[in-house]
């Protein structure tokens, strides 16, 4: 129910990833780095490349060159990269996607203990104690048993995270979690991660909701093209965006009209 | 309309769809899911040789008559010393017929589930293998119901072929009351109403399954 | 003019086509005859995919030539070859068909022209001698032929089967033990294909006899196609056929 | 396996496909998509009547097999006073069976078509009958490709029992040469290989269509 | 190009629209007035009957009962509502949707001059340059020959709404017409309904974009539970509501965290 080491040092450090689809370069040399305890908050056009670095850290994509290292995982891109260590790099990290992506066909419940069972073969009993209490956190104990489809939108990406978190990953992914929500629903489910936040869950957050960046973040890094154009702590990044591009980013972002 | 004949002809009928066309029907859609499943895998899988036999065994299956599939298997064979018994060789026949024709079904219900809930499954930790039994199985099981209960009923119909190869069943009833009473319009039209019958019955079986799969469906 | 030969000639639609009267076939001019062509040697292809010849195709063209009107072919599957002539579709089945009480009952024959017995057919290395031997084999057999009841009456267990080719098959194979059929199928199987592994173990005592089929209550026309075999017969035409056929007569 | 015969029975067994099978498959099956969409939009219409009629419909045509259809239409008709040629008999039997098994997969297609595409039909001005005609068809139409595709393959192979009706096609060509040669399973082999190529020529037609309908649609 | 007919006088009266679903009431007695020319802004949290609402006054669904007058055309819904005066209903107003739903197998001027054309029965040639003219005001001229994939999120909408003008509404009903859109698209899509506003085009738009409503609407209505709770100027009901519930609703949206 918290980070699973506490101690510090870098969860995360990326050098130069790179990545084409169909010949067309998505990602042009990222470089991250993040402590652990940290927030990291990537922002960006829509086709900057946000989704695919975040996929990237999850071994959910395979770069073309760079290297990555992710809870003391190294892995260097230049060469063939194994089944392997795609799967050891998913293991140290785990996603929150936009869309949700509950198991419609499981319970609240099991959508949560499928991994810490099945692929973390940790007994059934331990891990059914422990994603009740991660339900009770964000307010769904009462809803363990109920389907997905029966869950409003806030409710089902607070399962998201919650299935997240039962695998006591070293580093938290979140895709614009919550750019699928009414916007009244938006509330809770920031709140759920920012309170994890606060209790040093290492993450990595795509997002639009710049309020919420500027409260939770340590770090902005915003991308465009696929490279890294500006990164800064939240006030400067918002406040007096070194470049261009950024500052007309975020005008358009908090003043659409 | 000679009713009498009608009458005492249809417990024989009848019968000959218990023993013969239900039995065989059943066990050929069973076996014929596995292999289904197995050539869907195969098509989807990256593997290209896979993929090319797989692509090849559907294009056979579903180019080609039935009967001739049921005539190689029974008759042609022994010509290279393989002789298989009449039920074994009609499983085999109609399990391979619905596994060329379900395996399209099955391949188009699993690319129909979402791709985010393959990446839900890797993101857990899953492998590919595992994600598929459990995760993306059991939603594209949903999808494929309606389509496989079209196979069902077209393999129900096409179990008649089976007696060309010395199986006995409903249809064969049928021609047998035919062939000694010259009454062949009555008696076909009796083995077709026996067919409708199971059918509809295979239908509302289908409801059933389908509404049970729902369960967990948004609306 | 193909089907509606048939339907013409029948009179009287709006009910089950009636037996057919010698004029209604002669005001039509046309014979319109129901036969499988695909069952040598009495109805098949010449050379496959030629004209239509055969055993009976000669016959009752013959027949035809008699009663002065011109002869056509309707060529479907045995399964459905009763049912054509029922509803009209041809006037007569000119395809061996076999008297028995059934169809006697059902439909109106001409005179056989063809009589020839049942030959209980095994392979070459059978212990089966006699039709009582069949006693618990296992015989393949034509649902629709008059032979399946025969084999069946000897205490066969009868596996019925399309024709003959899949019934030789299924010997061959091993697959049953003997078939019943009749004398001319195998001679004219014998003739061609050759059967050294096969061979006819015993007679019956009767011979099918096997007929032109009409609907019931063509009463004049059954006479005058009666006549029309008489007067073949009497000049030596069936026999001419049946020799070319067969090697031997076996219209008596 | 005897070679010359293969070769020599090619040529009629084609040209039975040509003057038989295809005409027979292509005719029927326009006809049979002209009913199945009359069928299918009886199916969705707000009518219980023509409901009821269009899923008995359905429900017998996919229930009873389609050579007691061919039969009930050819050799049972006549004794209600209606004779109809082995031609329009035929085209007749199978484009009511197209019909039944056609109308479940448009009618499927066009419930497939997002409920947006008609209301933004309506807000426009459309009638439903507009609406239908311009928006959901054309839409409808590239989802219904594959299985119609299906439904028609298996059109092609059920053609053979036309002969049971007098048509002569493919089928009934090789059993011609099979009767006259007694090698029925070379010919067997013959005519399964002429409908697989026929097959495959449809499926490569099949993609080309599927190809130009996916043109406007997204990937 | 502009409303058909500028001169004032009431284009919208409801009084009392009901409507249940499954014996549940979504609408519960809605009224709503709005003059020639002028901007009606509905918010509300998910479910509270916004698009119920909406819909009906497009004849989309029927209202149980109550009375509607849109552009002189009156129903009474406690009797029974034929096709003609659905139909008429609909000639009255056009809806942009929050999905665009636009027709994906024809181009975009396709889909401009399809009611236009087909419906309204206008000649071709005419209707086709007013569409080009309306393309061009959006920015979308050289898109005329592209089919809707084509476009981003943003253009699409742009063309829902080329599509609703070109049948010269009297009422322009929008229903969340940028929650579908990126975040960076809102505000291209807001500019052109602003401008609409501007001149003069009577609409009424359910959104959740707070600081557009304050600047183009004249009136803002806020629903929740199928009933109007509060109703005013945008500075007074968002600067100073008056209801508890009206107050939650908007601190939520302001400010989600
Ligand atoms: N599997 C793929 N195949 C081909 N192109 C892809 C693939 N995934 C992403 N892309 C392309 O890569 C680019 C970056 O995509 P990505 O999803 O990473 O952007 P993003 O910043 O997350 O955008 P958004 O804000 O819209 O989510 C886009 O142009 C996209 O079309
Ligand atoms: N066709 C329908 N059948 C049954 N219930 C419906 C139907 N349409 C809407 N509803 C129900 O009516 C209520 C109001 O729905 P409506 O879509 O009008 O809300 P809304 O205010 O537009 O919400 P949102 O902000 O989520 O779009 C909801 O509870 C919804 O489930
Ligand atoms: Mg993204
Ligand atoms: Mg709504």
């Amino acid at each position: 129910m918290s980070p699973t080491d506490p101690a510090a040092g870098a969860v995360l450090t990326a050098r130069g990833i790179t990545k084409s689809f169909d010949g067309q370069r998505v990602l042009d040399g990222i470089d991250l780095d993040l402590e652990r305890g940290r927030v990291l908050t990537l922002i960006g056009p829509s086709g900057s490349g946000k989704t695919t670095m975040l996929r990237s850290l999850n071994g959910l994509e395979v770069p073309d060159a760079g290297t990555l290292e992710v809870g003391g995982v190294r892995v260097d891109f230049a060469g063939p990269v194994t089944q392997r260590t795609r799967d050891t790099l998913r293991d140290r990290s785990a996603m929150v996607f936009q869309h949700y992506n509950l198991f419609p066909h499981r319970t609240v419940l099991q959508n949560v203990t499928e991994g810490p069972v099945l692929v973390q073969r940790r007994p059934r009993a331990e891990v059914e104690v422990e994603a009740e209490a991660l339900l009770d956190r964000v307010g769904l104990r009462e809803k363990r048993d109920s389907y997905p489809f029966e869950l409003s939108g806030g409710q089902q990406q607070r399962v998201g995270i919650v299935r997240a978190l039962a695998l006591r990953p070293q580093l938290l992914l979140f895709d614009e979690p919550t750019s699928a929500l009414d916007p009244e629903l938006v509330g809770e489910v920031l709140a759920v991660i920012k309170e994890l936040a606060d209790e040093g869950w290492t993450m990595v957050v795509v997002t639009h909701e710049l309020s919420f960046a500027r409260q939770v973040a340590d770090e902005v890094v915003f991308l465009d093209g696929g490279r890294v154009i500006e990164r800064g702590a939240p006030a400067q990044l918002f406040g007096a965006p070194r470049q261009e591009r950024t500052k007309r980013f975020i005008e358009r972002l908090t003043n659409p009209l | 309309m000679d009713w009498e004949l009608f009458w005492s002809s249809l417990w024989p009928i009848v019968r000959g769809g218990f023993v013969g066309t239900i039995p065989l029907a059943l066990s050929s859609f069973a076996l014929g899911l596995v292999i289904a499943l197995a050539v869907a895998l195969a098509r989807i899988s990256r593997n290209r040789l896979l993929q090319a036999v797989a692509r090849f065994y559907i294009s056979v299956i579903r180019g080609t008559p039935l009967l001739v599939q049921l005539f190689v298997i029974f008759y042609g064979l022994p010509s290279i010393g393989l002789t298989i018994d009449p039920w074994p060789s009609a499983i085999i026949a109609f399990s391979l017929n619905v596994g060329g024709y379900a395996a399209e079904v099955i391949r188009a219900a699993i690319l129909s589930v979402p791709k985010g809930q393959w990446e839900a499954g890797y993101t857990i930790g899953m492998s590919r293998s595992l994600t598929l039994r459990r995760i993306i199985l059991p939603q594209a099981a949903r999808v494929s119901v309606p389509p496989l209960s079209n196979t069902f009923i077209s393999l129900v119909k096409d179990t008649s072929l089976a007696s060309l190869i010395l199986v006995t069943e409903l249809f064969r009833e049928s021609q047998k009351v035919a062939a000694f009473s010259q009454e062949f319009m009555l008696l076909y039209i009796e083995a077709a109403l026996v067919y409708w019958v199971f059918c509809l019955v295979l239908s509302t079986a289908q409801s059933r399954v389908e509404r049970r799969l729902d369960r967990y469906v948004a609306h | 003019a193909c089907s509606s030969g048939g339907g013409d000639s029948s009179g009287g639609a709006g009910t089950e086509p009636e037996g057919l009267s010698l004029d209604a076939v002669q005001d039509a001019g046309v014979l319109v005859v129901g036969t499988e062509g695909t069952y040598r040697p009495f109805t098949f292809h010449e050379g496959g995919s030629g004209d239509l010849t055969g055993f009976d195709v000669e016959i009752v063209t013959a027949v035809a030539e008699k009663l002065g009107v011109d002869v056509e072919f309707q060529e479907t599957q045995w399964d459905a070859i009763f049912a054509g002539l029922e509803s009209g579709r041809f006037d007569v089945i000119a395809n061996q068909v076999s008297i028995n009480d059934e169809r006697e009952e059902k439909y109106d024959f001409s005179e056989p022209y063809t009589i020839s017995p049942g030959v209980l057919i095994a392979p070459a290395d059978t212990d089966i001698t006699s039709f009582e031997d069949l006693e618990g084999r296992t015989t393949a057999q034509s649902l629709t032929s008059n032979w399946y009841e025969v084999a069946e009456g000897f205490g066969a267990n009868v596996e019925a089967v399309e024709g003959w080719a899949q019934a030789v098959e299924l010997l061959r194979q091993g697959r049953v033990d003997a078939t019943v059929n009749d004398e001319l199928t195998f001679l004219d199987f014998e003739k061609t294909e050759g059967a050294d592994d096969l061979k006819v173990v015993a007679e019956t005592e009767d011979a099918s006899r096997n007929a032109l089929t009409f609907r019931k209550g063509s009463t004049d026309l059954v006479e005058a196609v009666n006549d029309a075999l008489a007067e073949l017969r009497a000049d030596g035409t069936l026999a001419e056929i049946s020799e070319k056929y067969f090697g031997a007569d076996v219209t008596q």
